[in-house]
């Protein structure tokens, strides 16, 4: 190997002699104090309010990081992503209602189609960039919910329909506390198998293509079957979780699938941080918690949750989870990292 | 990892902090509501709330109820019935509430009746469908008249002044929607074709398409709007716009004088069905329901400066509803009240006479709807 | 290697490259230049796939590839670099040059997720080729750094290490130099008389002279999307029509 | 038959126009400064309800409305200069995040300080309905349609002939180059944010004695406004317009036509289709990456 002595490169070169800092390292403790979070709350939470507020923050949690993949790594916004989710809902429960399938394959039914769907849609619309693409998703995403409440004689209309809880070989899940473990046992498996995506050549090539299309173009990435396949990952993800969500709360109706809905999961992915797991997880606490502590202030809830959003976003505009990440670096706390740049 | 730890931390400190903060210092009876203050359905949320608050002073002042203070705990569904659900366990699992009132919307009130059904609660509905007491919820009550009952009485109306072929202008909201659906099966039965069935968006700011279609068929008779609030306001206004003089009917869902503010003199000659509440002071004195009416009318009025609605009213209703059980009861327990409310008997209140039985969980029959017409920019008993 | 016959691309109205043809032998280091607008860099991006020809043909290894996507000649052995760089921002440096070594590895979604066997060992092999790749161009001080943080001068030097991540048969440079100081642009030069003496071919659009007559074995000259001349480096700098070119109204005036 | 399609144009047509209003604020933000403004809507909303609130009480309607509007432009530069200028630089979503907030609080503040009833301002010129061939309109619409018709005259003499005008322009092709022949960019941002506040609330002013108004009426507008200027190419003027008269008649003709429970869908499906075959919207500049 020739080496060129150059002096605009004016760092010594010790700093290669150290072992390359791959991506996984830092992840077992990550997942290790997530499991211990999850394994430890319930001894902390006093009531099934309060079960169900740690659900509802799982399931946001999930649902955000399917749409992170989409949106943070591969940088493609979806305003529309509560629409698959609402998909997955009212698939699996107008199977068990109207014609009286099993959960289990009511959820996997539900999950296929859906993806049927993404991959339909994601094939025509993920051409568009930017403001367009962003269009184009909350479109796909207000139709889905108005056709959801229209179409009264599947769906029981807006005001909703009842779906009957979650049954597997004869067990039938009730409870909070048992459903508890259904979606911490989920949301670790999300970030287990998120991380592994983005760690691995595909995960790279996704990120690529949110760098530069071009490059990934031509380093081999075929950037239009990869958006496609990521967009039907997401939206299949977010549609076993509308699945298994319907059968929780026992009742859905169209507001599920509806523009706040995306809009939440959106600020849960950009709050929390764009290409962050952890951020996610992040948001969706944020999102969890803050209408629960807001409850009793209406009027001012909305106000306060717009400052909170305005605040973050100017002065964390890359997330919480990341900026804090970065200053945290920066100063020298973690103490890696930090003086290879 | 820090972050782990912050928000481990965040979420250790807000359970405890909130668990902590809600342990009783007395002991009062304590009434749940989950309402929709905020969204579409606000503008029955928000004198639902009122006259909660109202009745909830009226008993304290009174000495409570069993000796004991009443406090009202509640929160706002925002109009989402997913919320309703949340709020409704966060009020029987965290509140400890002894009863629930609310679901401002039928959404929101089926949305809750799953974990209403689990607690093993009384809870009374103020929403509007047919479904919330057909099948009888064992747990689940209703002040006001369903929208079958409600498209019953318009219909017989209807047939009395000889009207058999009619438009219907339904919203897509799940008020309009469900009653909808009523409306076309009560027009069956009696005989009445439905020849055009149109539907409009509650938010929409003109709705003259969905009207020169009805204008333009021929053979129409009467034209009958389903649905609540701001719509109506729009639809009516609409009607005067195109000169359409078909006799115009709207649901119990606009009985309130914010329609007649805000239509103005497109609203002169409308016909609904309407609780007494409108007309109470038009009504013999013998009425058992023209004191109690008058009396809420003026109370809320003075103390909000505000029209009255018939929203508000069904929450008065409820209030009295739950309030002579655990009167009769002598006791806050949760099976017995619901015993007693399902027992309720000649109970007047401002949508009739009250008479519930293990399989009417309504207790209201049609004679209780009144035909209102708008005179001078007033309600008044028609014909 | 490649041979390029009566190659155009019109937009609309403008010919931006009008009926070029030559051939690239295997091995050499072959340079095209021009004035500004000559059609350089739309001729690399038709070559690459990035822009379909309006007409003629681009022949790789015998086979036809005008219109073929940019992935698909990536798997035939192309790889480029930019002349606006084209840097993955949000990723490390060291991972900018794995995303070249994109085809070398397993990139299923699924295996991915699962962590195949194997994967994560061969991933391994390749951040060790990558860092390896990132000192033989000359950006070793940046192997943990992140893209966003580098200066302009090491990322020029990281996309061509992208570019050899791919283990191409054919590099094409898109004016490797351009804002670059006199120090670092004798680097490049260094760095590509060094590519071609391991046998890459070398395809390189550049403006600074001094830089292409000396690692060239053959120069194109464009001139308004035509092809002006084509031989060694002493040919083209002593024919006419070039010199014209290049030196413009001052040369007849004189 | 005539009459009722002459009903169904007319009623698109007003409708049409308030969508324009919303769409032009749309493309005068994202024009100057690259954001979809999502609190677009509540400018509308703001302009609609301050004017409504003064004259109820007492306020002279034409002083009423002239100052509804002038609030919603003060509302505007406000927002821009506390919320989006200090995040210049953060990503498109981030930006997107920070007018929901936005919107979110306009909503909450209006709702706290004016309440949650809708209200009605008087129409301008009576309420007698005018018959036009069988069909009617009302005084009010075309005071809408006037309005519409003002704006974008305005708006064309703005751009075209003043030298602040000629600076949005300018730093809407490059805000560099801009900078560097000395337009002062921060101001021209701000004033975009205030323009289009002032649109959106002539349009809020001019529709409120027809639809009432309230807290909440913002958002459905502001979408309305977002697809309509997506339809005709976004930061496109005559793309604006186009799109938001194209929508109005499209939503009242299928409302007409085809189904009313649908109609809500039809600009979403619409917009959806045009974006497959025309990606940058009807009257859209098509997008060049240099490479």
């Amino acid at each position: 190997m020739t080496h060129h002595p150059d002096q605009s490169l004016p760092r010594s070169r010790q700093s290669i002699s150290g072992p390359i800092l791959g991506p996984g390292s830092r992840r077992v403790v990550g997942l290790a104090a997530l499991a211990a979070v999850v394994a430890l709350l319930p001894l902390l939470l006093p009531n099934a309010f309060y079960f169900d507020v740690a659900i509802r923050i799982a399931i946001l949690a999930v649902n955000g990081i399917a749409l992170n993949l989409l949106m943070g790594y591969t940088g493609q916004i979806s305003l529309g992503h509560a629409g698959f989710f609402g998909l997955g809902a009212y698939g699996s429960a107008v199977l068990t209602t109207h014609f009286g399938w099993a959960p289990l394959p009511a959820l996997l039914a539900a999950a296929g189609l859906t993806a049927v769907i993404a991959w339909g849609v994601a094939r025509v619309i993920l051409r568009l960039r930017g403001h367009y693409l962003a269009m184009a998703t909350l479109g796909l995403g207000i139709i889905i919910s108005i056709v959801l409440g229209n179409e009264a004689a599947w769906t029981g209309g807006p005001d909703g329909m009842p779906v009957d809880g979650f049954s597997l070989f004869g067990l039938t899940l009730s409870g909070e506390r048992q459903w508890y473990w259904v979606f911490g046992g989920l949301l670790i498996a999300t970030v287990i198998l998120a991380q592994n995506l983005i760690d691995s050549p595909a995960g790279r090539a996704l990120q690529a293509l949110h760098g530069s299309e071009t490059a990934a173009s031509v380093a081999g990435i075929d950037v239009g079957r990869r958006k496609i396949a990521v967009f039907v990952l997401s939206a299949t993800v977010s549609a076993m979780l509308g699945s298994l969500s319907a059968h929780y709360s026992g009742y859905i109706n169209p507001g599920i699938a509806g523009f706040l809905q995306s809009v939440e999961l959106v600020i849960i992915v950009v709050l929390g941080g764009m290409a962050s797991i952890y951020g996610s997880i992040f948001g969706a606490v944020v999102m969890g918690l803050l209408p629960q502590i807001l409850a009793g202030y209406e009027g001012w809830d909305s106000v306060l949750f717009g400052v909170i959003l305005v605040v973050t976003m100017i002065f964390l505009p890359r997330g919480v989870v990341p900026s804090l990440a970065t200053r945290l670096r920066s100063a020298g706390v973690t103490g890696k990292g930090g003086a290879a740049c | 990892m820090r972050f782990f730890n912050m928000m481990v931390g965040v979420v250790c400190a807000l359970a405890i902090g909130a668990s902590a903060a809600q342990a009783p210092a007395a002991d009062p009876v304590k009434v749940g509501a989950v309402l929709s203050l905020t969204g579409s359905a606000s503008s029955l949320g928000d004198p639902e709330l009122k006259t909660l608050e109202m009745m909830v002073d009226q008993t304290n002042r009174a000495g409570g109820l069993l000796g004991r203070l009443v406090e009202l705990v509640h929160y706002d569904d925002g109009s989402e019935p997913g919320k309703a659900n949340v709020l409704a366990k966060r009020l029987i699992e965290d509140d400890k509430v002894d009863m629930l009132i609310g679901g401002t919307t039928t959404g929101a009130s089926m949305a809750m009746y799953p974990l209403i059904e689990r607690a093993q609660i009384p809870f009374i509905s103020l929403a509007g469908a047919l479904v919330i007491v057909e099948p009888v919820k064992r747990w689940m009550f209703k002040p006001a008249h369903h929208d079958r009952m409600v498209g019953q009485r318009v219909m017989l109306d209807m047939k009395a002044r000889g009207y058999t072929s009619i438009a219907m202008l339904s919203d897509t909201s799940g008020f309009g929607q469900s009653a909808r659906k009523e409306m076309l099966n009560v027009a069956q039965k009696v005989g009445i074709t439905v020849a055009v069935d149109e539907t409009f968006n509650p938010k929409d700011t003109d709705v003259t398409t969905q009207l020169a279609k009805i204008k333009n068929t021929p053979g129409v008779q009467a034209l009958f709007v389903v649905t609540f609030g701001q719509g109506a306001v729009v639809v009516t206004k609409n009607i005067a716009q195109l000169g359409i003089e078909l006799p115009h009917y709207e649901t119990s869902g606009v009985a309130t004088r914010e329609y007649i503010r805000l239509a103005g003199p497109a609203a002169e000659g409308v016909r609904l069905p309407a609780p007494v509440l409108m007309v109470a002071a038009d009504l013999p004195d013998s009425d058992p329901q023209k004191k109690l009416s008058v009396d809420y009318v003026r109370e809320y009025e003075s103390r909000y400066q505000t029209d009255v609605s018939s929203f508000g009213a069904y929450a008065r209703d409820a209030w009295h509803i739950w309030v002579n059980a655990v009167t009769q009861a002598r006791s806050v327990d949760k099976a017995k009240v619901r015993d007693f409310i399902e027992n309720t008997t000649g109970l007047p209140g401002t949508s009739g006479m009250i008479n519930m039985s293990p399989q009417d969980h309504l207790g209201l029959d049609i004679s209780a709807l009144k035909i209102v017409t708008v005179r001078n920019g007033k309600f008044a008993i028609a014909d | 290697m490649l041979t390029v016959a009566n190659l155009s691309k019109r937009f609309g109205g403008v010919h931006a490259v009008q009926d070029v043809s030559f051939t690239i032998p295997r091995g050499c280091v072959y340079s095209v230049i021009g004035p500004n607008g000559a059609g350089k860099t739309t001729l690399f991006n038709l070559i690459s796939g990035l822009y379909t020809p309006t007409s003629g043909s681009i022949g790789f290894e015998g086979q036809e590839i005008g219109g073929a996507a940019p992935d698909q000649l990536a798997r035939r052995g192309m790889s480029r670099t930019f002349q606006n760089l084209q840097i993955c921002r949000n990723l490390s440096a060291i991972d900018n040059v794995m995303v070249g070594a994109h085809l070398t590895l397993n990139s299923s979604m699924v295996a991915g997720m699962l962590r195949w066997p194997g994967l994560s060992r061969a991933d391994r092999a390749c951040r060790e080729r990558a860092a390896a790749l990132m000192e033989r161009v000359g950006c070793g001080a940046f192997i943990r750094a992140d893209a966003a943080a580098m200066p302009y001068g090491a990322l020029k030097r990281l996309e061509i290490a992208r570019a050899l991540a791919s283990e191409p048969k054919i590099l094409f440079l898109d004016e490797p130099a351009a804002g670059l100081n006199h120090t670092e642009t004798h680097g490049i030069q260094t760095l590509v008389a060094d590519l071609a003496r391991s046998g890459l071919t070398v395809v390189v659009v550049e403006h600074d002279m001094k830089l292409v007559m000396s690692v060239s074995d053959r120069i194109l000259v464009l001139n308004y999307g035509r092809r002006l001349a084509e031989g060694t480096p002493s040919e083209i700098r002593e024919n006419p029509e070039v010199i014209a070119a290049y030196l413009g109204a001052d040369a007849e005036e004189d | 038959m005539l009459p009722e399609l002459l009903q169904f144009i007319l009623s698109g047509m007003t409708l049409g126009a308030m969508y324009m209003l919303s769409a032009l604020g749309f493309s005068m933000i994202y024009n100057a400064s690259g954001v979809i403004n999502f609190a677009q809507g509540e400018f509308i909303m703001v302009g609609g309800m301050a004017a409504s609130f003064l004259s109820a009480a007492g306020v002279p309607l034409p002083l009423a409305c002239v100052a509804g509007v002038m609030i919603a432009g003060l509302v505007g530069g406000l927002v821009e200069r506390m919320a989006v200028a200090p995040a210049r630089d953060a990503e498109v979503a981030s930006i997107i995040i920070i007018t929901i907030g936005v919107s979110m609080i306009l909503r909450g503040l209006t709702e706290i300080l004016l309440g949650k009833r809708p209200h009605a301002l008087p129409h301008f010129s009576g309420e007698a309905p005018l018959a036009l061939l069988g069909a009617t309109i009302l005084p009010q619409s075309l005071w809408v349609l006037a309005a519409g018709a003002l704006i974008v005259l305005g708006l064309s003499l703005f751009f075209g002939r003043t030298r602040i005008g000629k600076g949005v322009l300018a730093t809407s092709y490059d805000r560099l180059a801009a900078q560097l022949v000395g337009v002062d960019v921060r101001r021209v941002l701000t004033l975009s944010f205030a323009l289009s506040a002032v649109i959106g609330a002539v349009g809020g002013v001019v529709i409120a004695p027809i639809s009432t108004v309230a807290y909440d009426t913002g958002m459905m507008l502001g979408l309305k406004g977002f697809v309509a200027a997506t339809l005709g190419g976004l930061g496109s003027g005559p793309g604006a317009v186009f799109g938001g008269l194209f929508l109005g008649l499209i939503e009242a003709l299928t409302a007409g036509y085809v189904s009313s429970a649908y109609k809500d869908a039809v600009p979403f499906v619409l917009v959806f289709i045009v974006l497959v075959l025309r990606p940058q919207g009807l009257l859209g500049a098509k997008p060049t990456d240099r490479i």
